[in-house]
């Protein structure tokens, strides 16, 4: 057995073990390398930048799980520290049944930085309510309607900052995140039938995916993975709006040593693919 | 009957649902409201489907005592006091009874619920740890499986280097001194703008259309398989 | 036996370096940190085989994520749509008077949802479907035009935004090769053939700029798990 | 002293001794008010909504550039009194006021700009308007035209199709069908259809079905087992109809075995972990990937290379569609698997749908030449062609 063969024959195990290290040394030993800002993100910063100061809110919509947290909630925290410093007024519902749970996270991670943002006042969790579609649809008529309550059981009716918020007319902008198929259908029903402007952040995968509706305008712009989020974290540090550690831009090392890693490991998976294969060839024609 | 009155209602909320689309009227408008109701109530049902299916296969499993029943016992335990403490003490705010016992033993909950809680640290560390697995699988199934078979695969295989490269800023420092044009990050921007925008928009129109196709039979009655077969 | 030696050496390395990293850092207080740690390292163990650790957190997942979609559900569709609107707020009694519409708005979908029930009778078990019917049927009427919008039409729209220039032009290439491979009814050979092949290739960069995005997003998990560990729990990065 | 003092102070104050304007020392800048406000039924509603449109102000974006937001007031009369309704950010022209209590009744409006200190202009001028509902939106004429053209190429294929033969073009892994089942018998292992993780709803998942339906009466032939774990428990019972009337008409109802087509879990990785552990046990001969996939495809994929299977994948998920593509050995493309599960049933009716998507496929080719072609003419500055361009493209652009 040739050298190539026995690479070809590697225990994964040795690919998994690659792979943990190239993510942990960065961690341990930081590149600090630039991060350019792109305009998808761009846009979304100065869409929310457009939303005006205790006036019609964010409307956030927090429809991931777990599994997908970890590109998404970066973009949570950034975008609730940006309209909390600025006081801008955010929204929070929840259509994926684990998505209430995210949001509240976000809000008990980022809360305790702005002590004078009260629930009700200044930002309203509406909680989640299942049937995705319908739920969007609802919300475009009468929020009420769907969420008579917010998610700690307040009637909306009650809270201040729901006074003037009835439908999507009374919502400056809105930001589904997700690394579903729930962003399709905020265009679809709340984008195409109630013309909100709707932005989105999603996963690395899914981003790919939503491209041709960027271009479309179907969404205004685009945080994707935890790059996107990296460089929301830049632009509201920019602007000096927080000064709260920026967890996807630390992440960012780790990503690209990572990808060379992988990248490496394609060429050497083909270059012994091909030598071996060329081995066989001319065994075989020695041996015949 | 067992076929005809399925079809009917089928046919009937789906030729209604379609008219719909194009009639703003208050009249049309209320239907249509509580249409959704209807569907978020129905769909609700089904978990209890699912959730019965599992708990039986579990049961099952201990009763005839299979490979790993033990397990079985984690998976009912975990289900039934997750259930218990969120149905009594609350999903997002908390019940009377877990107000109660807040005051009385002087409890500190920053999640407001116990449910909460479980989410926090049982469930939300658990589902991205399970995601991340995949690094490792996509970093092994790279080296074993993607190789540059034929022309198809190369383009493939190209297209996704040049990604993965160039959406790091490592990439973005190898091409730094080249022009603006040529700096990966927005030879991959193009890409993904262009080429493959076009490609995603093919796709999505055949998948669109694919889909109405679909939808006009299942209204039609002509697509029937999610009835099951038989009578 | 040299596996098993193996396995002593790695294990007694990592606990060397575990040991090292909670004297350095600052590791959390909160023994809800240390449990959710501990079940992330359960599920990594999985990645040198299955073991036990493994099969305990991945039953322990399913239990809780089954419980935590009961609770929901229980709040947000029971109690909200069908308990609420008919024994507490009642919502068919409108300044003391009976209606009945309101009333068969939450009976009707509520009677649908318990055929779903039927299932478990071996009879009437047909009675499903009709459930089945009406969510199908709806969803489908909703989107018939809803897709052709979303799909369809916003697409060619959009293709039609058409600059003199190179992208522009293998935009439209593009889009029209791609729809050329998905045709059905005529034998892909000569000009057809042709075109249809360019389609495939379009098809591959879009597959391949997918996959990229795709390494990315697993990765930046794994990122999230380690700065959770490193940075949450262990307290050694800042 | 004291009282002296207070009484001085309050001859001071007499109104005499203030300056003849306040305002002026306490220099409030007031920006300009918006101009030009009008206000109308808002178009293709349900009525209780009136559009409210205007100029924006000289200070907004220019001018001091100070305004941040709009203010809109509505009154019952001309005269007022005006109470506040709502609040639009700076740059924007229009609002729609959705608390309209009375349909066909006149409502007055004012708009007041305000700057960052919370300062309001002068009010502008009143507008009036009433709300109405309609019963036809207008924006969606041109949906209607294209959507009842493209479902009559539906309804008129499917007609033709009835009782005739259609051609259909071969789709690589449809033909592999009958070959993965009779391989799998030959090697004494069953087959294994997953259907991903949709639900019954999900129209990939119908399709799936029909594939199911197709797959399963070839298992019949075969006296291959089916095994077929499931996501959710809607599905694995139409599932389990579907397989049987399979068998029915393969003429073995015996042969069907309700236990192989169960529950599993409705829990994404647990779902994964399951249909590994069985294709780990039972090493199936043939693999089919049929449905809603999400992360979990190359998961499933890889397993599936690994034990040896034949495995065909289709899915209308384009990120999963790369692995499938790099582990399956044949794998339907998006609408291939609609196609597929048509072109499966081999029922005329089914087939005639899939000429009819072609059909609209060949309308929407045409669209996009025709449009290229003027679009470039255009661009050159062809004749009437830039004109003609951007009627069609604003026909595209309406609602």
């Amino acid at each position: 057995m040739g050298f190539w063969e026995k690479v070809m024959r590697l225990d994964r195990r040795w690919v998994f073990f690659l792979i943990a290290l190239a993510v942990l040394i960065p961690f341990l030993k930081p590149l600090r390398l630039p991060i350019s800002v792109t305009k998808p993100v761009k846009d979304i910063f100065d869409e929310v930048e457009k939303v005006p100061p205790e006036g019609p809110p964010l409307l956030i919509g927090t429809d991931y799980a777990p599994s997908t947290a970890p590109e998404l909630d970066p973009m949570l925290y950034a975008l609730l520290r940006h309209c909390f410093a600025t006081k801008r007024r955010v929204m929070l519902v929840a259509l994926y049944p684990q998505g209430a749970g995210m949001a509240q996270a976000g809000l008990d991670n980022v809360l305790p930085e702005f002590p004078e943002v009260k629930s009700g006042m200044d930002y309203v969790f509406l909680g989640y309510q299942p049937g995705i579609g319908s739920v969007i649809l609802q919300m475009g008529e009468e929020i009420r309607r769907v969420f008579p309550t917010d998610a700690y059981g307040v009637s909306l009716d009650s809270l201040p900052m729901m006074e003037y918020i009835h439908n999507y007319d009374d919502i400056a902008f809105m930001m589904d995140l997700s690394g579903s198929s729930v962003p399709m259908l905020w265009v679809m029903y709340a984008g195409a039938r109630y013309e909100q402007r709707i932005g989105v952040g999603t996963t690395a995968v899914s981003a790919a995916q939503y491209y041709p509706f960027l271009n479309t305008g179907q969404f205004k712009g685009m945080l994707g993975g935890l790059k996107g989020a990296a460089e929301y974290e830049k632009l509201i540090k920019k602007k000096g709006y927080t000064e709260a550690r920026k967890v996807a831009t630390i992440g960012m090392d780790a990503q690209s040593i990572a990808h060379l890693v992988i990248l490496f490991l394609i060429i050497i998976g083909n270059i012994a693919f091909f030598a071996s294969k060329s081995h066989r060839k001319k065994t075989k024609l020695t041996s015949g | 009957m067992r076929r005809k009155i399925p079809l009917t209602i089928a046919f009937v909320f789906g030729i209604v649902m379609i008219i719909q689309f194009f009639i703003p009227h208050p009249v049309s408008r209320d239907f249509y409201q509580t249409m959704l109701d209807w569907r978020i109530i129905v769909i609700a049902f089904t978990y209890i489907l699912a959730v019965s299916s599992l708990i039986r296969i579990h049961i099952n499993k201990v009763r005839r005592k299979k490979t790993g029943w033990g397990f079985s016992y984690v998976t009912l335990i975990s289900l039934t006091v997750t259930a218990v403490v969120g149905v009594i003490g609350g999903c997002f705010q908390p019940t009377q009874i877990t107000t109660w016992l807040i005051e009385h033993f002087n409890w500190q909950i920053e999640q407001r619920t116990v449910l909460m809680v479980i989410f926090t640290y049982i469930q939300i560390p658990m589902g991205a740890t399970m995601f991340s697995l995949l690094a490792f699988f996509i970093a092994s199934a790279a080296f074993r499986a993607f190789k540059a078979r034929n022309l198809t695969a190369i383009i493939l295989l190209l297209t996704a280097f040049v990604v993965m490269l160039g959406r790091v800023p490592i990439g973005e420092l190898i091409t730094k001194r080249l022009p603006e044009v040529l700096q990966l990050q927005n030879i991959v921007e193009w890409i993904l703008n262009y080429p493959n925008m076009a490609a995603q928009r093919g796709i999505l129109m055949g998948v669109g259309l694919g889909m109405m196709a679909t939808a006009l039979k299942i209204i039609l009655g002509i697509e029937r398989g999610y009835l099951g077969g038989g009578d | 036996m040299k596996e098993r030696k193996g396995l002593i050496i790695g294990s007694v390395i990592l606990l060397i370096i575990f040991i090292g990293m909670l004297i350095k850092g600052e590791p959390s207080k909160s023994i809800l940190v240390w449990i959710a740690a501990l079940l992330t390292l359960f599920i990594y163990s999985f990645l040198y085989r299955d073991n036990i650790f493994y099969k305990f957190a991945e039953h322990l997942f399913v239990g809780v994520s089954v419980g935590y979609g009961i609770s929901v559900y229980w709040q947000n569709a029971f109690i909200r749509k069908v308990f609420d609107p008919l024994f507490i707020t009642k919502t068919y009694i409108v300044d003391g008077q009976f209606h009945l519409w309101p009333l068969l708005a939450i009976v009707i979908p509520t009677l649908m949802g318990l055929l779903m029930l039927s299932i478990f009778t071996k009879k009437q078990a047909w009675l499903i479907r009709i459930p089945i019917a009406f969510v199908v049927g709806m969803s489908a009427g909703i989107s018939v035009p809803s897709t052709f919008q979303a799909y369809i039409f916003e697409h060619t729209k959009n293709t039609l935004y058409i600059t003199l220039s190179i992208s522009s032009f293998i935009m439209i290439v593009g889009v029209i090769t791609t729809l050329v491979y998905f045709f059905f009814s005529k034998e892909h050979k000569g000009l057809l053939g042709k075109t249809a092949n360019i389609g495939i290739w379009f098809i591959m960069i879009a597959f391949g700029a997918s996959f990229g995005y795709t390494v990315m997003a697993r990765i930046s998990l794994l990122i999230g798990r380690m700065n959770f560990l490193l940075y949450d729990w262990l307290g050694v990065i800042k | 002293m004291n009282v002296l003092l207070a009484l001085l102070f309050l001859m001071q104050q007499t109104p005499n001794s203030l300056p003849s304007d306040t305002t002026e020392v306490i220099e409030v800048v007031r920006p300009a008010p918006p101009t030009d406000v009008i206000a109308m039924d808002t178009p293709n509603d349900v009525g209780g909504s009136v559009s409210v449109q205007w100029e924006i102000s000289e200070d907004d974006g220019k001018g001091l550039n100070n305004v941040i937001l709009y203010n809109v007031f509505r009154g019952q009369s001309e005269e007022g009194p005006f109470d506040y309704i709502g609040t639009v950010g700076a740059g924007r022209t229009s609002y729609d006021d959705q608390t309209v209590e009375k349909d066909k009744v006149t409502y007055y409006y004012i708009l007041k700009a305000q700057t960052k200190e919370a300062v309001e202009s002068e009010a502008s001028n009143v507008a009036s308007g009433k709300a109405a509902p309609q019963w036809f939106h207008h924006g969606r004429w041109n949906i209607l035209i294209l959507g009842i053209l493209f479902a009559l190429f539906f309804a008129f294929y499917i007609r033709m199709a009835k009782g005739k033969k259609l051609f259909i073009r071969k789709i690589a892994g449809l033909d592999a069908v009958e070959e993965a089942v009779g391989r799998s018998t030959e090697m004494g292992k069953p087959v294994l259809f997953c259907p991903g993780i949709g639900y019954l709803y999900d129209i990939a998942t119908i399709a799936a079905l029909t594939i199911l339906g197709r797959v399963a009466k070839k298992t019949a032939e075969y006296e291959t087992r089916i095994i077929m774990p499931n996501y959710d428990p809607v599905v694995m019972s139409a599932a389990q109809e579907i397989v049987k009337q399979s068998y029915t008409e393969a003429g073995r109802p015996d042969n069907f075995n309700e236990k192989d087509i169960f529950y599993l879990t409705q829990d994404q990785f647990g779902f994964a972990a399951g249909v590994d552990g069985i294709m780990l046990r039972e090493k199936p001969g043939a693999i089919f990937l049929q449905g809603v996939f999400y992360a979990e495809s190359l998961i499933l994929a890889e397993t599936g290379h690994s034990v040896g299977a034949i495995q065909i994948a289709g899915t209308d998920r384009v990120t999963q569609l790369p692995f499938f593509i790099s582990a399956c050995d044949y794998t339907l493309i998006g609408e291939e698997m609609f196609a597929a599960s048509s072109y499966l049933s081999r029922d005329p009716v089914m087939l005639g749908s899939i000429k009819g998507s072609d059909a609209s496929k060949v309308v929407i080719i045409s669209v996009i030449l025709i449009g290229a072609i003027l679009g470039i003419l255009g661009g050159l500055n062809i004749g009437p062609f830039g004109t003609w361009f951007q009627s069609l493209v604003n026909w595209f652009g309406r609602g």
